[in-house]
């Protein structure tokens, strides 16, 4: 049980990512759950890729005669991270569009977002 | 009531992520790492680069790095359409 | 350089090039933009159309991204594959037909529709990469490449979606709905992208599929993908976003978003069919999905009967409609285990359910192309506002009439051919369900009378006046998606034959999917 | 936005030179230490955002140029694409240039080595290329955003 200590953390994190998006009623919040759930996923990608006492996957002056941690979750989160990058720009433009339209940020004062 | 099925719902999840986490492989400890060792062998002769993750991101995975920045110009082309009122 | 092995690859990276290459021509000439998307929309239906007669003649196509040769799946000796490849069978050119042939109308649709002066390199812009994203959708054999691609068209369906969104709400709430539904999937597949690769250390579909046990990890893994894949694909639990995205979005973006969405459901086939197969539970399994079905065709129906808006009604009938694939579907994975009933009816139904996609993608395009037609003249979508129209706009008129015959299920049309599948399979099965899925088409006719009644018929209204028939190129796509409609009703067989039975095929045999790619092993 | 004081704004004459320096200098060996495209193009554009904040949005704007950001941007995803595309002799993103000997082409020692600029084949021009479109694209989405905030202060006033 100890020894899957980091996938508690990563549950934690996407656990906390659903509370927020499921009972705050706030944009900006909502936004910062969605940011929560990609951090705990790109948590968990990078979890898995390490190896106990390995260096990391770069040759260039690495010390001699240790292995190395397994390099494609560090390319997949590379990835996931500038979606998430994406992503977070993209939703926080649309809330500035909203607070633009009715001035409020507050979900149960727009009409439709509502239900 | 909505908050009651949200509850449960969120209940109901969430023991699916514990689920997982404790079945989940021992950290770092890898059960099987054939396409990574592969990689961490034969980066530095097939691809010519001493960062393997880098010649992972723009040679073995490169066409996921390609969607990447498509991602990337997607989410700038949607931003200037959508303030496009705005900046002018 | 033999260009012919580089059609896979091509049918994406000519799209892209344009969409990266839009905002720079936009500097210069505004008007070419929407042209020149047309055009690179244009190549990549015709090389689509060639792959599809080269995969239904030879067989299911592979590309290898950066290997030294585009067919080298597996590099020295190893078990499984390490590059992204494209994997194209009779499925995926089925869906990638589809999405071709629609984008390629909406771009010709959008000429007229869209004010030129305002923004429309962005659009167009936009529009390719929805197109290229779906593409990658159904072309791609790496399941971290589809999670990349899925990313891509959330993020260009809620640009599209909030397109209109600078002077009015609406457009911009349905956008931030839909941009937390997919950033939400997006995340949770990726999770379960993360499972896979823990436990396995592979990310190619078909190398998963050789090695899948279905742990309990895997279980997880298979609900989450069905749940949140179904969700955008706006099956019923989950359906709050349809509505909003689709009567928000202009109309040609809504005719593709329902591609996309059809996108989703393929995802969920492949999933299911490709990567588990009958290592799972296929009678528990196939029910969850029926009933994803059985929901979402009843309280799509219910829903829609009521709605004052007209492209709201159309897009709870949307929803309506995917319960009729998953019902096909769902009967088919149901009885995948047995091979009896799979061959007396578990073939068909699949047959029934897959036709089905095209031809929703088809007439619910049509359907949703008039009502922007209806729109970009009169400036309303209220139906309680509108009359008299039939006087006004001829071609409008009967394009809605074979559309919306088409929906309800009348014979001469295509939506009757697939119906027809689904109900007399689905009967063998169980009765009942095939009972409710005729019910769901009489609602929805009774529905779609509804709205030609309101909106066509009774006397010419005098705010109406002005109202003139669309200009030519919005005539010109209607047309065509009329003229496909009444070809596939009139010759189903032809279609069910030649390109619905291979994918239905493709999607049974697992081990012909896994093949390709592994050798025979 | 308003311009903030001085010495912020010394400190951001003396500082941000350097940071696109670096910014650069991890694009550019993104093939042999830890770095690359993304992260390279992410320092440089946080050298814009530092000048957007220190100087205020109006006076920034005269040198931050939202049309020359596009053009490099395009540029970029261009060139990028381009590079894949020159592979398909073979096939689509093929490393054509790596062990030819040619530019980007020195072989490689196997092993541990003190690392080799002239290695890697087409990794550093798509690093570049790369580089390139994220700083760009993270200056347009910065300079954007200042806009629309500006744009809702100004409505909230009135």
């Amino acid at each position: 049980m100890i020894g899957n200590f980091p996938y508690i953390a990563v549950i934690i994190f996407i656990g906390l990512g659903i509370y927020t998006l499921m009972f705050k009623r706030n944009l900006i919040k909502i936004a910062i759950g969605i940011c929560l759930i990609e951090n705990g996923v790109n948590l968990f990608l990078i979890t898995l890729g390490f190896r106990k006492g390995a260096v990391a996957p770069i040759y260039t002056l690495a010390p001699s005669g240790q292995s190395m941690v397994l390099p494609t979750p560090q390319a997949l989160t590379l990835t996931s991270i500038v979606i998430g990058i994406a992503t977070t720009a993209l939703i926080l433009s649309i809330a500035m569009m909203i607070y633009k339209h009715y001035g409020t940020i507050e979900v149960n004062e727009v009409r439709r977002l509502r239900g | 009531m909505k908050k009651i099925i949200f509850g449960i719902a969120f209940i109901v999840f969430f023991s699916f992520l514990v689920i997982s986490a404790i079945n989940m492989r021992p950290f770092g400890l890898p059960t099987f790492s054939e396409m990574d060792d592969y990689f961490i062998e034969n980066a530095q002769s097939e691809a010519g680069a001493n960062n393997v993750v880098t010649s992972i991101v723009f040679d073995y995975r490169g066409f996921d790095t390609l969607g990447e920045a498509t991602v990337l110009f997607t989410t700038i082309v949607g931003i200037v359409a959508l303030f496009r009122r705005i900046t002018k | 350089m033999n260009l012919s092995n580089h059609t896979p690859i091509l049918i994406l990276a000519v799209p892209l090039l344009a969409a990266f290459l839009i905002p720079i021509i936009g500097k210069i000439n505004k008007k070419a933009t929407g042209i020149f998307a047309t055009l690179a929309l244009g190549l990549s239906l015709v090389l689509t159309i060639i792959l599809a007669v080269k995969i239904l003649s030879v067989g299911p196509q592979i590309y290898v991204f950066g290997a030294k040769s585009s067919l080298l799946t597996l590099p020295s000796g190893l078990k499984f594959p390490i590059r992204i490849m494209f994997q194209i069978d009779a499925m995926g050119i089925f869906m990638g037909l589809i999405t071709a042939l629609v984008s390629f109308l909406g771009a010709i649709y959008s000429l007229a529709f869209i004010d030129k002066k305002d923004g429309s390199d962005s659009y167009y812009s936009l529009l390719l990469l929805l197109t290229v994203s779906m593409f990658g959708m159904e072309f791609t054999g790496d399941l971290f490449n589809f999670f990349v691609f899925l990313e891509i068209a959330s993020m260009a369906s809620v640009s599209l979606i909030c397109y209109r969104g600078t002077d009015l709400g609406e457009p911009v709430e349905a956008g931030f709905k839909y941009m937390v539904v997919s950033s939400i999937a997006a995340l949770m597949v990726l999770f379960a992208i993360g499972i896979f690769y823990g436990e396995y250390d592979v990310l190619n579909i078909a190398a998963i599929a050789s090695v899948v046990k279905y742990s309990q990890l895997d279980k997880i893994a298979l609900g989450i993908l069905v749940s949140v894949l179904a969700m955008k694909a706006g099956a019923v639990p989950m359906h709050m976003w349809t509505p909003d995205a689709y009567s928000e979005a202009p109309a040609p973006i809504t005719m593709i978003l329902v591609a996309a969405s059809q996108a989703s459901l393929y995802a969920i086939f492949r999933v299911v069919f490709s990567l588990y197969n009958i290592t799972l539970n296929t009678l528990a399994v196939g029910w969850i999905i029926i009933i994803f079905g059985l929901l979402s065709m009843f309280i799509g129906v219910t829903m829609a009967i009521i709605q004052k808006d007209i492209n709201r009604l159309m897009a709870y009938h949307a929803i309506s409609q995917t319960g009729y694939m998953f019902l096909g579907v769902g009967v088919g994975l149901a009885v995948l285990a047995n091979p009896t009933a799979l061959q007396r009816y578990g073939i068909t139904a699949m047959e029934g359910g897959i036709f089905h996609i095209m031809n929703h993608a088809m007439y619910k395009g049509l359907l949703f192309l008039t009502a922007g037609a209806l729109f970009f003249r009169t400036g309303t979508r209220n139906l309680d506002k509108m009359g008299g129209l039939a006087h006004y706009m001829k071609y409008t008129t009967i394009f809605f009439i074979i559309g919306a015959a088409a929906i309800a299920g009348l014979p001469p049309f295509n939506g009757f051919a697939s119906k027809l599948l689904i109900y007399e399979s689905v009967y063998k099965f169980n009765p009942l369900l095939s009972i409710i899925a005729m019910l769901v088409s009489i609602l929805t006719l009774a529905s779609f009378v509804k709205v030609f009644h309101s909106a066509f018929l009774g006397p010419k209204l005098p705010q109406f006046k002005e109202v003139k028939e669309v200009p030519r190129s919005m005539v010109f796509a209607m047309a065509v998606l009329s003229c496909i409609i009444i070809f596939f009703g009139l010759f189903p067989d032809l279609i069910v034959k030649n390109l619905v039975h291979p994918a239905v095929m493709s999607l049974i045999e697992q081990f012909k999917y896994t093949s390709t790619v592994l050798g025979g092993m | 936005m308003k311009e903030m004081s001085k010495i912020v704004r010394n400190v951001t004459n003396l500082v941000y030179g350097f940071i696109i320096i670096f910014g650069f200098y991890i694009i550019a060996h993104g093939h042999l230490t830890p770095g690359g495209g993304f992260q390279g193009g992410a320092v440089v554009a946080s050298a814009f955002a530092l000048l957007l904040i220190s100087y205020g949005q109006l006076n920034a704007k005269k040198f931050l140029n939202i049309n020359i950001f596009s053009l490099l941007e395009s540029c970029g995803l261009t060139m990028f694409i381009v590079v894949a595309f020159l592979g398909l002799g073979t096939t689509f993103f093929y490393n054509f240039l790596a062990n030819s000997g040619s530019w980007f082409g020195n072989m490689v020692i196997p092993g541990i080595n003190p690392g080799d600029m002239n290695t890697a084949g087409v990794l550093p021009l798509m690093n570049i290329a790369v580089g390139l479109e994220v700083f760009a694209g993270l200056g347009i989405i910065v300079l954007l955003m200042a806009d629309g905030a500006e744009f809702t202060k100004k409505k909230e006033n009135s």
